[in-house]
């Protein structure tokens, strides 16, 4: 067992979900012999067959609505979207159908698809490249949306998503697409969904982040170590349906919450969380429960997208403002 | 300049507006219950279309979109079809689902604003009315593509409007079906409106048909409503697609004999003239000429036609009238397969809140 | 000056800004002899001619893109699109394009355009006809979400819609386009856009809503009075951005909120402004900041569209328990 | 069966790979210089793109996008419109940018990650590169509308790809075109690939010109190596628009002779073998082969092009390079005409966060 990335680890549970069930299609734009513009699809056309792995017209929306019609006939299409950016036009499929048609048949039809595409800031990538809109489908009834914050996580869940009877979309945060790695064994073990993840143990702030603000996360955690403040770490995982009985449960004991991600501020996942605490959470709040993350701008071009994320210095100034009251 | 490539659209009819032929009838009108079968199914459609707009009027039932006068499209289409094959209806095609068995009173419960009535229990396959303009035709390729993997003779139905294909959508799926060679038949049910937009202004192709030449597909046009015709053309476009040849789009040309739903007032954009003029060229007496012409049919045989409707359709609304709403707990009950634990407070909460 | 509903004022508004300003163009499906399926452009192609007001091809897609080529060009187009339901094309068109061109080319081209829908439920109206989506535009950059909750506001907030330099999505209540009725002068007078109207002064608790539920809140604050508490109401009216000040600043008063809406609860509108209590207001909340919205599910068809859609007796169960808290 | 409609498509070429002309050569190209203006243009272009690639491949630039071998389209395309027309290019018309007066150094700081490189000095109607793919046509035909609206007699051009022709908002906007004959011309740069997928797998059409046909608009194919023939079918497409004559899809027939950007590895996914072939019919030789064969171009001629290029280029890279970043809070500075008050806290923080 070595070490993989976060995108070798997508290919491996693409790959194994492929071989356990034929019922497992991956589609997209370049997902075949190009194998992706990231890899996550590699050398997978050359084991399982041009049917199987199908490079798609450029045709965005389309793609959704090919998911809803395989997945209606029992098939589990696994659709990528080169970018988040360009994801836009599947958003009519998935709110008015993909999300629907097990309520609206009664469950007589359903969809069991999996959208995924990678996502996030970090990388110096071209303009409509780098946004982080998770928020836009964490609102939507009727479907899942998971973000990995680690090779094991990514393995571990995209199989749960993949194996789902309903439609999930995953996000992959790229800017971990390559770094860290891990050890992750191929050993078809899923990892549970609906659930949150805590990454850190610690007594004296909850810090909630998902996808690549986890890294950043636990990298403040240990500069707060150091200073003897522990902070537990969340990674949230499953972004809808909200596991926010593990959160309050946190700050339930640590009393002071702060959440961290890369989407502009304003309605963004960390807002559904924050307004948990602010109602469940209320009585055990020492602190105003504070988020870090990409201001409600236009995510800015290559020169000043640093600036725009939340980085280990932001999250500090937060978390000790956090810390400070009394 | 050389020339590149060249297209030409046919247009197909067996019947003019009078029933009298204007060809040899096809193959298949040989037998002639199949043709009477055919008219059956539109005097039915017809009578179920008029009772549910009452039931709308009155109170009874939510806002319908009413067939009226382009019965012989999705009749013709679907009479076309195997029982394996999977219909992807748009929302006014009532008279192709009851022939491929979904149940009137079903069609009244979805209507009348209850899920239920799309848990077809006739073709468990079949899709849902689908609402949202054109979004049903990826779904068709999508469904065409299953039955390709899994190598199986078995063709997708796609239904949609004139308005419709001028979505991306319709495109993007009639293009995609291209490429692969799908078994799935386009059938473009050209009512010449959409709302109140005539079809002129939808686009200034002259025909629809022709909107398959920038997918690298077979268009063909049809008279709409000729239902000999329109079972013809898409037959043979269906077993086209089952035999492996690919796509087909047909255009099918009739006309919107009434208002756009029951919640429209055609008044207000057309003039009573077009419709008028309109009404010499419908479907069911079109057919009814033709088959009395040819001694298959008579008066007895309307009128007998006409209660057994009468009774189907009253016998659909009493059972659809005589169904209890779901309990307000059901919008949680199939939302996923299992319910998450979050949504299973909201649930709790609404059962709190709903508890005599 | 007579009563007018609320759908009456919106063409008021249309037909006051096309009279005074002939860049302003309506297009959308039915909107020209039709006069919009709900009336709401009733008239003003035979006012102002079909070169001004348009009927679109059914290219949902589309219009917003034409708009994005006619802002820039200096035209100020209100786009209508028929129902929510059907808007979730222009998405990509939105967060891609007009919500960016201005801060793209630094100011060089604009996007003055107006994206009208009608939403909500209530009415019974068929599948996809009553969502409430307003979220997935509250948490896009570069744009404003306007939602009106009367005629006079309709027509006021309209109005400065259509004159402000930059998109702005409109959400009408559908539920409220007929009734109540209101007097409104056409007095060519905006209101102002990015602040919440206090529809209703109270010192015990803030209510907090938006369009057609401000009419459920009222009745539920009179019913609230006659029992002796005294309910503050905010009518959100700009959901982005979003004017927190005025509600921290009410609820510094009350020390007690709860939030209205009909949207699905997680990442609606509502988690934003509980989020904004939770970090800036929490010194000064008695009670949890509670929501009255609608599930996590798809909007049921109309039979029981009632029991998803927060009511009078909702609201109170909620307020009732904010108030418990000692 | 009788017949609907039929249509053809044609193809336009004047210069054969070696240069040598296919038929007589359009007016515009009596003038020597206007054809010696279009060399020049491509041999910027092709100097631009060298140096771009380089930029990037030594860290001081970000992903780009060569037009390695499509140089021809962009240039042609351009060169047929007027000042006042507007351009709405995808992210590979480079050559066509420059030629309406884009400044080089602002297509640099484009790619280097900085918006200020889309505030052309120079045409200040033109549209910035479009990267979500296809996403353009509905602006083009915008500003089509607009043009049309005001009686003015100016021209929208828009560029996509191939690929793009695809996406159901190329057609929509292709068919709104057609509807109301705006003054707007669509070219599809047809270079064979969408990244790693070959045109053939986008579409079963036979040319993409015939996409035009479902619009009800004409459509017609050009040799996109062929420079002249480039800026004689788009530049009567333009006039045509202009005349109220409604709009035109033109294909043009090239190739992408590198990889789809810097961030793609082509090799992966196509034959050496086919490039090779496809360098035989350049844009750039073959138009550089017949202005020699015609006694219109020298080798000293070239040599000091080539000088002039290199400097020119030098000089945008100088200027690039030395271009300091904005503030970090120019994030906030055009997102709203005026910055609202929720906003302004969020700028004041950043302002505060990188305070020295
Ligand atoms: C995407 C979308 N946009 C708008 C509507 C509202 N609407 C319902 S039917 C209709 C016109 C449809 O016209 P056509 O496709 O010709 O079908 P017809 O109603 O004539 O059968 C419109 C605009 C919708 N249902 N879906
Ligand atoms: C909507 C969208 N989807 C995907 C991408 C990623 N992408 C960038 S270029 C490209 C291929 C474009 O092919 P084509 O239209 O032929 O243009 P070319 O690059 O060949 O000039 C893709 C898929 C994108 N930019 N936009
Ligand atoms: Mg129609
Ligand atoms: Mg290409």
């Amino acid at each position: 067992m070595s070490e993989i990335t976060l995108v070798e680890a997508v290919c491996m549970a693409l790959a194994r979900a492929m071989a356990e069930d034929e019922t497992v299609l991956v589609l997209g734009e370049d997902v075949g012999i190009d194998g992706g513009v990231f890899r996550a699809t590699d050398g997978l056309i050359s084991r399982f067959g041009a049917d199987r792995v199908m490079d798609t017209p450029l045709s965005e929306s389309l793609f959704a609505g090919l998911a809803v019609g395989l997945g209606a006939q029992g098939f589990r299409p696994v659709v990528e979207y080169q970018f988040m950016g360009f994801i836009y036009p599947a958003i009519d499929q998935i709110v008015n159908h993909a999300g629907r048609l097990r309520n609206r048949t009664r469950g007589r039809l359903t969809c069991p698809m999996v959208i995924r595409a990678p996502y996030g800031g970090g990388i110096h990538a071209p303009e409509h490249h780098s946004e982080s809109m998770e928020a836009l489908f964490a609102h939507v009834p009727g479907i899942r949306v998971v973000i990995p914050s680690s090779p094991a996580r990514a393995y571990g869940l995209l199989l749960a998503a993949i194996r789902d009877p309903d439609p999930v979309v995953f996000l992959e945060p790229k800017r971990i697409y390559r770094a860290p790695k891990e050890e992750v064994a191929d050993d078809g073990a899923a990892m549970p969904l609906d659930q949150c993840f805590t990454v850190r143990e610690g007594r004296d702030v909850t810090l909630v982040a998902w996808g690549a603000m986890i890294v950043e996360t636990l990298v403040a955690a240990e500069t707060l170590a150091a200073e003897g403040v522990e902070a537990e770490v969340i990674d949230v995982a499953t972004l809808k349906p909200l596991d926010m009985a593990t959160i309050l449960s946190s700050v339930e004991r640590t009393g002071r919450c702060a959440i961290v991600h890369e989407a502009p501020q304003s309605g963004g996942v960390g807002a559904e969380i924050a307004a948990g605490l602010a109602d469940r959470g209320l009585v055990n709040l020492l602190a105003p429960v504070q988020r870090v993350t990409g201001y409600d701008t236009v995510m800015p071009l290559p020169r000043l997208e640093t600036y725009y994320m939340p980085t280990e210095e932001r999250i500090l100034r937060t978390v000790r403002r956090v810390l400070a009251y009394a | 300049m050389t020339q590149a490539a060249s297209f030409t659209i046919e247009h197909t009819r067996f019947l003019d507006p009078q029933g009298r032929p204007t060809q040899a009838l096809p193959d298949f009108a040989e037998d002639p219950m199949a043709v009477i079968d055919l008219y059956k199914a539109m005097v039915l459609t017809r009578t179920f279309d008029a009772k549910a707009v009452s039931l709308q009027r009155t109170g009874r039932m939510g806002t319908y979109a009413s067939s009226l006068g382009q019965e012989a499209v999705p009749i013709g289409a679907a009479a076309a079809m195997r029982a394996e094959d999977v219909f992807l209806p748009s929302f006014r095609e009532q008279g192709g689902q009851i022939l491929r068995g979904v149940r009137m009173a079903e069609i009244l419960l979805y209507w009348g604003g209850d899920e239920r009535g799309s848990d077809f229990t006739g073709p468990r396959e079949d899709f849902p009315i689908c609402v949202p303009v054109g979004t049903h035709a990826p779904h068709a390729a999508g469904v065409a593509r299953a039955f390709q993997l899994r190598g199986q003779a078995r063709v997708a139905v796609c239904v949609f409007g004139d308005g419709a294909t001028s979505r991306g959508d319709v495109y993007e799926a009639m293009n995609f079906a291209g490429v692969h060679r799908l078994p799935v038949v386009f059938v473009a049910n050209n009512n010449q409106w959409a709302i109140s937009v005539p079809r002129t202004r939808q686009t200034a192709a002259e025909t629809l048909a022709q909107k398959a030449i920038a997918a690298g597909i077979p268009g063909t046009q049809v008279d709409g409503n000729d239902v000999i015709a329109v079972r013809q053309v898409v037959g043979s476009a269906i077993e086209q697609a089952r035999a492996g040849e690919g796509p087909t789009l047909v255009e099918a040309l009739t006309y919107r004999l009434t208002d756009h739903t029951t919640a429209d007032d055609a008044s207000r954009y057309r003039d009573d003239a077009e419709v008028s003029a309109r009404w010499k060229e419908e479907p069911i007496a079109r057919l009814r000429l033709y088959l009395s012409d040819t001694g298959q049919w008579t008066k007895a045989e309307e009128e007998a036609l006409i209660g057994d409707c009468t009774a189907q359709v009253e016998g659909a609304v009493a059972e659809y009238l005589a169904t209890p709403a779901m309990p307000p707990t059901a919008m949680f009950d199939h939302l996923y397969a299992v319910l998450p634990a979050p949504l299973a407070e909201q649930r709790a909460e609404l059962e709190e809140v709903v508890k005599p």
